[in-house]
């Protein structure tokens, strides 16, 4: 299982993508946006794309990274995703993939986005931890237990989507995790840390190959990174099921 | 005709016949903040040459010679007290731009802390961002990966009447949202987690606010850089941002008073650019691995002048400068200029000439810009071309020589005093100090900052329950993927003990450090200082730097931990108010293995709750009395041995497993630690403090006595706890309030809701 | 040469947290009057070439996410 | 009723790595004629009662930082 970390100026989390795929029994290789030829991505089995800031987040987060990608290899992405092959983007990395429009792609992929991640109802940059309630079966949560907790480190992870979109995506049973409360119940804020329509966290894409995702599962790798494990025992990260389910699934 | 031309931009300063009056036109006309004193050495010494200096020539003189670069009036106090503390883990000891400590048989950590007030002052929001930036790039520098940063940030409180505020003067709490978005966006796009800092806030801070910014890396000991070039025939190539007219004379900026005028120095103003930043550090860290790097400086104050010069000086070496291959951003900058430009994200790597293909190739890979302009040569001097032709010619030892001052001081004398205050209403007064702003939760800044980013930081700043979270004490890092070992990490000051007695100031702040460290179970190890002062040219400022000093280099030879880095930042003052002295500490501690660290939060019902370390009735410079407005010069004594003997024992019954949280007593005294546990737990707890012997309550709740930690106790273990630590049990862990007496006199019980939310939004409510 | 001036703003619907943000700050400076407040980002491009067309397809590709933003754009020749 | 249109942007000299950031992503991305990006904040506020002064007083002491920033304001009644 080849998986292809994308980087660009400005993603930093692939250290700890690297090495939760590497740990997982993944073959996991740096490529560098800059260096990246159409036709270079037939030889990986997974994309991945980590969080960070690509290009400062500037004009709006994961524009940039979106419209270079869609510029450079727009044909191989999509059948990469058509192909079935797997697509994962982790925070930075989901926003680029609405804006890419291979999320929530609902009736397909789109040229224009159909939703967006927007700034934060509290305005600010949120660094915390959230419980995560696991709404439907796909391949990258077959091994994860109902409730989990991840952090969260974003200023723009609002979902936001159009009524009808948003039923779809309901209906079609794109939702993968809604932020909830410690007793699994509604969240409000902070549970819900950005104010997301219907408390989504992460959704896949109707054929479940593609999967976006605020919070960060390789933060969560190891029981060391949650941020209590002073106070209760944990044999591994609750993150690190994500990695475990997918590799299992391939 | 003072200047002649001599070539395109290049001019000869007529200064061998320059009365004293013109010398000091001189360096007014050309922004050099030189004093007549130092002119008039200029003078002497182009005088002996036979010739008049090049405009260049002076600009790179006034560099070197600021404060900033030379540290001319500090120099003799720092060697007298701070310098030389032994330790047999010091790799690289204040002599480059970090200090490097060992970390374990193969790997070293790199520290540094230092100011950048000035910028921040003028424009927070850049000023902080480019702090953050210089720092990092100091340590990235020793060829490290930054791995943590922090920062200890000082204002006036937030609601101090604009009314009041002097012309040109910000209030605070622009000032300080501005400040902590440039931290934000900076450190969090670079992607190196902000794990510690301070926010204080004092009315001495209004017209000068103190932005301090820390970085720690991680190195293998083997892939160590120097900022040295120790042979000729080296290339000196610069890499990353272009060079521009921002910044420039920043250090000089650095070295004066703050005025009404300092908000048109729009040239000392940046605003950074992380996103090249980011691809740099990538570069420079994989170049490194190559193996191809002899030696590393980055641009920062001084720019290339005291870069080129500092790196050739200390190799041994001399070097020869084209300033036409620098890439510029703005076309027709003049020589000097370029020389002293600070523009930010720039590095000088020394290549030697057969690896320039290799750094090149990875240049293009990280879209990052790369320039050769000049390399070392055998001779110890600078000389510098413009247009084939030279333009500056002096040699190193005069340029980089410096100045230095012995500045007369005046210690001031302590009059002794305290007031005592009639007992207050427990409930009533505990909870206002909760919820007052030095002590309030920072929750609003600390997540605004990606503590997590790099998936390292196993101690968080954060700690105990999830979203129940209350302050720790320090942040423990585990640099290695494949060791438990860990790395502490702790920002400390004290300026309102300071204030009253400078150099008990520094003791207390080193006991603080230690504190801190020893609370999550980690040693001691090193430190980092940044030395925040007024005019250090008014006597009263200059004793209050040299009694600080004197309790730091005290405190860091009895204690064993040295002191590897540092910086001091003068002339913070501004219509004529100079700030409290502020001693600001990076302290670093080594923890064997991660997983015996400990949180402050309580854990479980029905453990018991100690207190190590012995309560006084010393209430100076108690947030206390401050809040209360009574007054006392009675500041917390210091003993050193007790630190070290109680830190030891501590630390060997965190070993044992015994300890299942600890916090240190200091803002607030013990009240205030009881409740912050209590509120990172989300349980409560019942605690008499009769076993503290007999004073009154509000002194035994609320001074900040120090060498003191609450512990809380596996059941059970109490003896085998008692056998180790000299304390006293003062209580249980259990209920959901927090339920305190003295004997059979109850004080308060508050609730934690009641705790937490007066705690939550102390200073929240000031900042939306 | 060509001028862009381009105004990205939120539709009319979508909450705009930092014009809340700044309301909220202005009322506690005194502010009470201040009834609302709306943040949008404002561009100025210069292009050696191009034309309307390219503009918009700028703006298209980069600029906006249309199921939040609207934009004014105004195109000088300079 | 008052409106006030505000167009806050950094001073010439001052080096934006936002401008510049997309800027390079514009040629990047093919547009190569794209020779300049300077990126403003656009606010609108509303005010009940107020006056011009009351809006300059606003910019000062939030807006704007007058060091790094040149600013643009047209007040109208509605
Ligand atoms: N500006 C800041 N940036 C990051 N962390 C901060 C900042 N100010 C305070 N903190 C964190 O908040 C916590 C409490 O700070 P403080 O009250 O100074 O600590 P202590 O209890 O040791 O006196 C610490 O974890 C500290 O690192
Ligand atoms: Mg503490």
């Amino acid at each position: 299982m080849k998986v292809a970390i994308l980087q660009m100026e400005g993603t930093n989390c692939e250290e700890e993508s690297f090495i939760a795929f590497r740990d997982s029994g993944f073959e996991p290789e740096y490529v560098h946006i800059n260096l990246l030829k159409p036709g270079d991505l037939e030889k990986y089995n997974v994309l991945f794309i980590p969080g960070g800031f690509s290009a400062g987040d500037y004009v709006r987060a994961g524009a940039i990274f979106a419209a270079r990608l869609k510029a450079k290899i727009w044909k191989d992405l999509k059948n990469f995703v058509d192909e079935g092959k797997i697509v994962m983007g982790v925070c930075n990395g989901f926003q680029v993939l609405i804006e890419l429009g291979l999320l929530p792609a609902v009736d397909g992929i789109s040229d224009e986005p159909q939703a967006a991640l927007m700034v934060n109802d509290s305005n600010k940059f949120e660094c915390r931890w959230t419980y995560l309630r696991r709404e439907n079966d796909t391949i990258f949560t077959s091994k994860v237990p109902e409730v989990i907790t991840l952090p969260v480190a974003h200023a723009e992870g609002k979902f936001v989507a159009p009524n009808k979109i948003l039923e779809k995506i309901e209906e079609q049973k794109q939702v993968v995790f809604r932020y909830v409360k410690p007793d699994g119940s509604k969240a409000d804020y902070p549970w819900n840390p950005n104010g997301s329509m219907n408390d989504i966290a992460a959704i896949t894409n109707p054929q479940g190959n593609v999967l976006g995702i605020m919070p960060h599962p390789e933060r969560a790798f190891f029981w060391y990174q949650h941020p209590d494990w002073t106070r209760k025992k944990r044999e591994k990260g609750d993150g690190s099921l994500i990695f475990k389910s997918l590799i299992k699934y391939s | 005709m003072k200047y002649e031309k001599i070539s395109d931009k290049v001019y000869r300063v007529k200064m061998r016949d320059a009365s004293d009056d013109e010398l000091k036109k001189i360096s007014d006309e050309m922004g050099l903040a030189l004093n007549l004193e130092e002119m008039k050495r200029i003078k002497e010494y182009f005088s002996n040459l036979g010739r008049d200096p090049t405009d260049v020539e002076i600009h790179a003189i006034a560099q070197a010679w600021s404060e900033h670069c030379s540290y001319k009036s500090s120099k003799p106090i720092l060697r007298k007290y701070i310098f030389g503390i032994e330790s047999p883990h010091t790799i690289v000891v204040m002599q480059d731009d970090a200090g490097v400590v060992e970390f374990d048989e193969n790997h070293a950590y790199v520290f540094k802390i230092e100011s950048h007030n000035h910028p921040s002052a003028v424009e927070p929001y850049g000023g902080a961002a480019t702090g953050v930036g210089g720092i990092i790039r100091d340590v990235l520098n020793m060829g490290a990966k930054p791995i943590a940063l922090v920062d200890p940030l000082f204002f006036a409180p937030p609601d101090y009447p604009y009314k009041k505020l002097r012309q040109g003067i910000k209030h605070p709490r622009y000032l300080l949202k501005g400040v902590v978005s440039g931290i934000r966006d900076y450190g969090n796009r670079v992607g190196i987690p902000t794990v510690a800092g301070i926010t204080y806030f004092d009315e001495g801070y209004v017209n000068n606010i103190l932005v301090n910014a820390g970085c720690l890396g991680i190195v293998k000991k083997d892939k160590i850089v120097r900022s040295r070039v120790t042979k000729p025939d080296v290339l000196l190539v610069m890499v990353g941002g272009r060079t521009g007219r921002d910044g420039i004379h920043g250090v000089n900026f650095a070295s004066k008073v703050l005025s009404e005028k300092s908000e048109e120095e729009r040239e000392a103003v940046q605003l950074g650019n992380p996103i090249l930043k980011e691809p740099l550090i990538h570069l420079i860290l994989e170049a490194n691995e190559m193996g191809i790097i002899h030696g590393m400086k980055d641009l920062g104050g001084g720019g290339l002048g005291s870069v080129v010069g500092e790196m050739c000086y200390s190799g041994g070496v001399g070097a020869e400068v084209h300033l036409d291959k620098v890439l510029l951003k703005e076309r027709d900058m003049a020589p000097w200029e370029i020389w002293v430009s600070e523009s930010q994200e720039r590095m000088l790597l020394a290549i030697e000439e057969e690896n320039l293909e290799k750094l090149k190739n990875l240049c293009d890979k990280w879209d990052v810009e790369i320039s050769v302009i000049g390399k070392s040569i055998m001779e110890k001097n600078l000389r510098i071309y413009w247009q084939g032709r030279k333009i500056l010619d002096l040699p190193l030892n005069f340029l980089t020589g410096g100045v230095e001052y012995n500045r007369p001081y005046k210690i001031q004398k302590i009059e002794k005093m305290q007031e005592i205050p009639p007992e207050p209403k427990y409930r009533e007064i505990f909870l206002n100090l909760l919820s007052s702003i030095n002590i309030a939760s920072k929750e609003w800044i600390i997540r605004q900052y990606d503590h997590e980013v790099q998936g390292k930081t196993v101690i968080k700043p954060l700690q105990g329950e999830i979203g129940f979270e209350t302050h720790g004490d320090a942040a423990v890092i585990k640099p290695l993927h494949d060791s438990w070992r860990g790395i502490a990490i702790t920002t400390v000051a004290n300026p309102q003990i300071a204030r009253i007695d400078p150099y008990v100031g520094s003791l207390y702040t080193m006991d603080e450090a230690v504190r801190n460290l020893v609370a999550v179970g980690a040693k001691p190890h090193a430190l980092s200082d940044c030395l925040n002062f007024g005019n250090p040219e008014k006597e009263e400022i200059m004793g209050e730097f040299v009694e600080s000093s004197r309790g730091l280099g005290e405190a860091g030879r009895f204690l064993e931990i040295p002191f590897v880095s540092g910086n001091v930042s003068f002339y913070n003052e501004a219509f004529r108010m100079n700030i409290p002295p502020t001693v600001v500490l990076m302290a670093v501690g080594i923890i064997e293995d991660m997983r015996k660290a400990i949180t402050t939060d309580l854990k479980k019902e029905g453990n018991p709750v100690y207190l190590v370390g012995e309560t006084r009735e010393e209430m100076g410079g108690s947030d206390y009395y401050r809040m209360i407005g009574v007054r006392s010069t009675y500041v917390p004594r210091v003993d050193l041995s007790e630190t070290k003997r109680r830190s030891e024992e501590l630390l060997k019954a965190m070993k044992s497993g015994l300890i299942l949280s600890c916090h240190d007593v200091s803002h607030g005294g013990l009240a205030v630690t009881l409740a912050e546990m209590a509120i990172g737990g989300n349980i409560g707890a019942e605690i008499d403090l009769r076993s503290m012997g007999v004073m009154r309550d509000d002194f035994k709740l609320f001074s900040e006595s120090p060498t003191r930690w609450v512990c809380e106790v596996q059941r059970g273990k109490e003896g085998e706890f008692e056998k180790i630590v000299n304390a006293t049990k003062i209580g249980y862990v259990g209920g959901n309030s927090l339920r305190v007496r003295d004997g059979e006199r109850w004080l308060f019980n508050v609730h934690l809701n009641i705790l937490r939310s007066r705690w939550k939004n102390g200073l929240k409510d000031y900042l939306g | 040469m060509l001028k862009a001036k381009i105004i990205v703003r939120y539709k009319e619907g979508v909450d705009d947290p930092e014009g809340k943000t700044i309301k909220h700050a202005l009322n506690l400076l005194g502010f009470e009057d201040v009834e609302d407040v709306k943040v949008a980002k404002y561009y100025e491009i210069k292009l050696s070439k191009g034309d309307e067309n390219e503009v918009e397809e700028i703006i298209r590709k980069l600029l906006v996410n249309p199921v939040i933003h609207d934009y004014e754009v105004r195109v000088e020749r300079i």
